[in-house]
Order: C-alpha cells, then structure tokens, then sequence
C-alpha cells in the first residue's frame, strides 16, 4: 500500500497545480484587462475635449 | 420612426469595424425616390462596406439603417426582396453557363424562368449563352451580372463601381437599367471612382471622407476630380 | 456595457479556497483507507468533484448558448466562452485524475469504458469550440457560431456516453452513495460544494476579464466615432 | 413563403451544385481516389491476413469515407466562396434553411456515390463476403451518411469561413461524430459477421435517433451560422 501514497500525492499536487495555475492565469489576465480598460477610458475622456 | 420612414434609404449613424479597425464612423444618408445618387471616396473609406450594409450582407456594429421603411437586420428579408447589388466579384458560378447562372437567380428568387434568353439578348449575350461562365471575359462576366440584376427588377439598386470592365455599349446598358429604376419610382446609389461615364444620370454625388460622409458645404481634404465636378450639378 | 467591479466577489475567492483546503484536509484526514483500494481511495475526493464540475460547467456553456441565441445579448456570449474555458480546464484535470487512478486500481492507465470515453470526446468538443472561438475575429460571427457549437457539443454528450457505454461495457456499475460508506459521502459531498465555489468563482473572473476587454473595445469605439454615440 | 417556393430554392441549389461537381469530374474522382487510397493503406496496418482484414473492414471502410468526406463538404462551400457567389447567394429572400437543405441533398448524393466506390473497392480488398442481411447492411450505410452529411455540412459552413478551415471542420466534426461512426462501424460489423448477438438493430435505431436528432438541430441552427 505504500506504493500507493505516489498515486496519492501526484493526485492532489496536479489538482493544486492545476487550479492555482490557472488562478494565476486568470489574475494576470484581469490586471492587464484592467490596465488595458483604463487606458482606454484615458483616451476617451481626452477626445471629449 | 418617422414620417420619411419610407425612403427608399435612410441611414442613421452607421458604423462598422473590421477587427479594430473602424471603416465607417457614423454615416448618415438620405436617398430619396427617383434620385440616382453617386458615392465617392478615397480607396479604402468604406464605399463598398457602406453599401454591403444597405443590402444586409453585413451588420453595422452601430446605427440604423432601413431600405423603404424595412431594417436592414431587423427586416433583413423584406430589405432582400427590395435590394439588389452589383457587387466587386460578379457572383456567378464559373462551372455553370450563363444562362444555367441566370436559371438559377430566377428559381431563387421564386421567378419564372421563361425569358431568359431575350434577358441575355438584351446584354448581347446571346451567342454565348450555353457556354461556360469561366471562358468569360471580366466584361462578359458583368454584363451576366447585370443581367441577373434586371432579372430580379429590384426597386432599389445598390452598384459597386458598375463600370469597371464595361465597354461603351455596356455603360449605355448599365445607364438604361438606373434611369428605368428612378422612373419607376426607384432609387440607385452608385459607388465610383470616376463621374465621367454616369454625368448623364446622377443627380447628386456624396462623399465619404474618413468613414465619415464629407460636409458639402465646407469642402474637406478630398478633391472631385475637376473635369467631373462640373458634370455633376 | 457595465464593467463588473471587485468588491464582494475578492471575498468570495478567499472563501471558496479557504474551504477547499478545509474539505480536503478534513477528507484525508478523517477517510479510513478502504479494504480494497487503501489510500488510493483518497484520490476520488478530487478525482469525483472534477468530473462533476466538468459536466456541470458544460451545462453552464448549454444553458447561455440557448440563451444567446434565443435572446442575442453578448453577455451571455461571454458568460458561456467563461464556463467553456473553466470546464475544459476541469475537464483536462478530470482525465489526468482518473489516469492517476487509473494505474493502480486497474494496472492501465486508459481503459475504454464509457466514462472515460465520454469524458475525452466532450473534451476534444470542447477544445474545437475553444479552438472555433480563436479562428473566428469578427465578434458577432464568433458569439453566433460558438453559441451554436456549444449547444450542439453539449446535446451530443448524453449520446456519446450512451453510445460508447453499448460499445463496451466493461467496468464497474456506477457507485452510487447509498451503498458506500458515510465517511466517504460526506468527504465528497463537501469536496464537490468547494469545487463548485472554485468553479463560480473561476467563471466569475474569467468573464469579468472578458467584458473588460469588451468594454475596452467599447471605449476605443467611441474615440472612434468621435461623441457621435451617446 | 409557400412550401413550393422553398422547395424550388432547395432544388435550385442542390442542382447546381451537382452539375458543378460533374462538370469538374476531377472533384469527385480525385476524393473518391483518396478513399481508395486510404483503403490500401489501411490493408497494409491491418493485413496480410485475411481473417484480421475481415475484421478491421468495416472500421476501414468508415474511416475512408469520413475523410475523403470532410474534403467534399469545404469543397461544397469553396463553390460559393469563390468569385463571392455566397454574397449574391445570401442576397436572395426566402428561409436560410433552405441553402443548407440544398447543400445537405447534393452532398448526399455526392457522398453516397463516393461510398459505392469506396464500398466496391473494399468489397475486393478486404475479402468481404456479402451478407444474407444485406438489405440492412444497406440501411446502416444509408442512415451513417446521413448522419456525416448532416452535421458535416453544417460545420462547414462555419469552418470554410475562418482562416484555419483545413483543421478546424475535422477539429469540430471529428468528436460531434463519435456516435455515428460507432454506431455505423459496430452495426456494419455486426452485419458482416453475421450479427449472432443480434446487436446490429440497436445500433441501426441509434442511428437513426441521431440523425434525426441533428437534423432538425441543424435545420433550426443554420440561420444563425450562415447569416453572420
């Protein structure tokens, strides 16, 4: 059964990799939306003018 | 909408983007019936969008525009039964002949397919009739094209630069079939790069300057070319 | 386009992890190992809410395809692409698990059964539609022909499994709670609710970064239009 | 828009597409050669021996026809691409359903003929003895193509408008058609095994579910596909 404990920790090391790598993924994504949205928002308030 | 709502174009604020590219920002176009009406414009300013718009092959990504009172999205079948373009590419099949080609526009259209070779005669296609599109000069091919267009008699006509590739006896066709149009009630917008060959026809010219149509009264960077403007009037 | 904000969703995100770590140490810990599989059965606590969120997302993408196409407003548009991008990730995750399981319960690591199966041909639909939504730039072609592809990907699972589970029936007869043991219901019943939170809040994030990109779109179009839009 | 008109728009266009592949014969020989090809080519992973050829026939004979067919249903759309005939196609009143109908009966007949030969050539190739259920050896061959047919066109239509066309049909059509193909191919080798586990009639009413089912799918869709 110790053999076992592999498949175990591999299981939920993949989970956790998985989910925090995507986690990553999406907070990166979101700050450079962010940043992307305000420049923009920047150059709208500049063409009212 | 309102009491001119039967135009037979009014086109409010009509943009269209290509990826991020905007090509139109805002045309505003009024076209009244009987009026033949000439759409010029640099390269690239949006003439063909604009009128691929009006016959519902695309969508504006803002604005309004209706053909006769019907939305080109909304009422995107009606403006259909109203509209016909010439556009760029002639359309045809090259593996069918011409009249195989002008069958077929019939039957889709639900419309009898019994003159179809005094149809071809009258664009001086009757020779060549039972040949192979793909044989088919660039002239030969418009010609079919307009062909296909007096089949359909829309009430509106949508041209894309109708004159490239036509030669004299084409250009007389080609004038004949707008002029019957605005008889009849009819309207035409027609985009060009030169004025010379419809001077006869049109009875005012817009410009699109910047995916914007050019104020008239105060004239902006692009220039008519000056042995045109003064067949305009 | 309201561009949604942070705010109460940061701490939603801090709660739906905090109670996945919480549900899968209270499941390691408390679990006794099976007399079969051992500990091998602890693999299930992540391996079984995956799969569940997997399909559950899938429906998520069925259920705002149906609507875009019926209602045609972009946000449901973005809302599916989310769930379609979440669920293909859990999805991936579901087949990688089950492998993991796969080579020790059953010494291979793929078997043709029809769960399995299933669950790579909805991934590779999934993909496709990820894929159609990459090759396809104009933005109302993309919303109308993903929806379409989404909804018919999702009609076509149920027959997939069912088509694939006549091929071959092969393994175990789906295990079903009443007859396993309490300890092991609760330990997954509590992994599958943190999952779900994961997934929302997942969902969540990834459609906020789209409609701020859409929005940003938005914006451009008014400098665009020069004040003409109101 | 009487039941008439639509049925004379449907006519209309799968006649001309089917003039238009007999007028360029090379289309049709040149995809029927492929599905020949890909015959032999599985002869060689599968044979030389003749019981282990008998066996993989029937999965053979369904990859060859799948995708010599993805190539027929671009083609079908890369008529109307070219010289911008789908503009002027579009341009015409009437329900969109329609088009696709049309484009669904031509490719029918064109992928039921490249099944002939296909079928005639593995008849030879893998020592196929017919059946005495040959008739429903027919109906499953039948209610197969509809099935790749119905989804196959309809995913072209997409698909043959986007830059990637030649990954993307397969990349969408490939896993939509698992049923299908395992239903076709068990069916068929049920069939030519002579189905003593008489399990070829559920395969042959899974089929027809399918095809059923995505048919009035696609018909409703296509509006939303072609329209855009």
């Amino acid at each position: 059964m110790t053999r076992n404990w592999t498949f175990v920790i591999a299981a939920y090391s993949l989970t956790w990799a998985v989910i925090l790598g995507y986690l990553v993924r999406l907070h990166r994504g979101r700050r450079r939306a962010e940043s992307a949205y305000d420049t923009a928002m920047a150059e709208t308030r500049a063409g009212d003018r | 909408m309102d009491l001119q709502s039967d135009l037979p174009i009014d086109a409010i604020r009509v943009a269209r983007r290509f990826g991020s590219k905007w090509v139109l920002r805002g045309v505003s176009l009024r076209v009244h019936s009987g009026e033949v009406v000439g759409l010029l414009g640099a390269n690239g300013s949006g003439k063909s969008t604009m009128l691929r718009i009006l016959a519902t092959l695309l969508r504006p990504n803002a604005g309004t525009a209706s053909i006769y009172g019907h939305d080109v999205v909304s009422a995107a079948d009606e403006v259909r039964r109203t509209v016909g373009i010439l556009a760029h590419a002639p359309g045809l099949y090259d593996d069918l002949t011409a009249r195989e080609n002008l069958r077929f526009a019939a039957e889709m259209s639900g419309l009898p397919t019994t003159d179809l070779g005094s149809l071809l005669g009258e664009v001086g296609l009757s020779e060549v009739a039972d040949e192979r599109v793909r044989g088919f000069s660039s002239g030969m091919q418009r010609r079919l094209a307009v062909a296909r267009l007096m089949l359909r008699r829309p009430q509106l006509l949508l041209l894309d630069e109708p004159y490239s590739n036509l030669d004299s006896d084409g250009i007389v066709l080609m004038n004949s079939l707008i002029s019957r149009t605005a008889r009849g009630g009819g309207a035409s917008l027609i985009v060009l790069h030169e004025l010379a060959p419809a001077s006869g026809i049109l009875d005012r010219t817009v410009t699109i300057v910047d995916g914007r149509i050019a104020k008239p009264e105060k004239p902006a960077s692009y220039r008519v070319p000056v042995s045109a403007a003064g067949a305009i009037s | 386009m309201v561009v949604p904000r942070p705010g109460a969703w940061r701490w939603f995100g801090v709660f739906a992890f905090a109670f996945l770590i919480f549900t899968q140490t209270l499941a390691i810990l408390t679990s006794p190992p099976d007399r079969d599989m051992g500990d091998l059965e602890k693999i299930l606590y992540v391996h079984v809410p995956a799969a569940w969120i997997t399909f559950l997302s899938f429906f998520v993408v069925l259920a705002f395809s149906a609507r875009y196409l019926w209602k045609g407003r972009e946000k449901d548009d973005l809302l599916a692409a989310a769930a379609a991008e979440v669920g293909a990730t859990f999805n991936g995750l579901t087949l990688l698990l089950g492998m993991i399981w796969g080579r020790p319960a059953w010494g291979v690591w793929w078997t043709w059964d029809a769960r399995l199966t299933s669950t790579l041909v909805l991934f590779l639909i999934f993909v496709g539609y990820l894929a159609l939504r990459e090759f396809v730039d104009d933005a109302q072609r993309r919303a109308q022909w993903s929806a379409v592809v989404g909804a018919l990907g999702a009609i076509n699972v149920p027959i997939v499994y069912m088509s694939v589970r006549w091929w071959r029936t092969l393994h175990q007869i789906q295990s079903n709670p009443n007859t396993m043991d309490p300890a092991y219901v609760l330990g997954l019943r509590a992994n599958a609710f943190a999952f779900l939170f994961i997934m929302i809040y997942f969902i969540h994030q990834r459609y906020v970064i789209a409609s701020l990109q859409r929005a940003t779109e938005h914006a451009a179009e008014a400098v665009a239009l020069g004040g003409q839009q109101e | 828009m009487t039941w008439n008109e639509d049925w004379g728009r449907i006519s209309a266009i799968a006649r001309k597409d089917l003039i238009t592949e007999r007028r360029s014969k090379a289309g049709f020989n040149s995809v029927a050669a492929l599905g020949v090809t890909m015959l032999v080519l599985f002869g060689f992973a599968f044979g030389p021996d003749a019981q282990a050829l008998r066996d993989a026939a029937a999965g053979a004979l369904w990859l060859a026809i799948l995708f010599a067919g993805v190539l027929a249903f671009n083609r079908s759309y890369q008529v109307e691409l070219e010289s911008g005939a789908l503009d002027e196609l579009l341009q015409y009143p009437g329900a969109r359903w329609t088009i696709y109908a049309g484009k669904l009966i031509s490719n029918l007949i064109f992928v039921s003929l490249m099944l002939a030969i296909v079928v005639a050539a593995g008849i030879v190739l893998f020592q196929i003895h017919i059946p005495s259920a040959w008739p429903m050896l027919l109906v499953t061959l039948l209610l197969g193509i509809v099935g790749l047919v119905t989804l196959g066109t309809f995913y072209a239509a997409m698909a043959s408008r986007t830059r990637a066309r030649e990954v993307l049909l397969p990349l969408l059509l490939f896993p939509m058609l698992v049923p299908v193909l395992l239903a076709a191919m068990s069916a068929s080798k049920a069939l030519l095994g002579g189905d003593l586990m008489h399990e070829a009639s559920a395969w042959i009413r899974l089929l027809l579910g399918y095809d059923v089912i995505f048919l009035v799918a696609a018909l409703f869709a296509f509006e939303h596909v072609i329209e855009v």
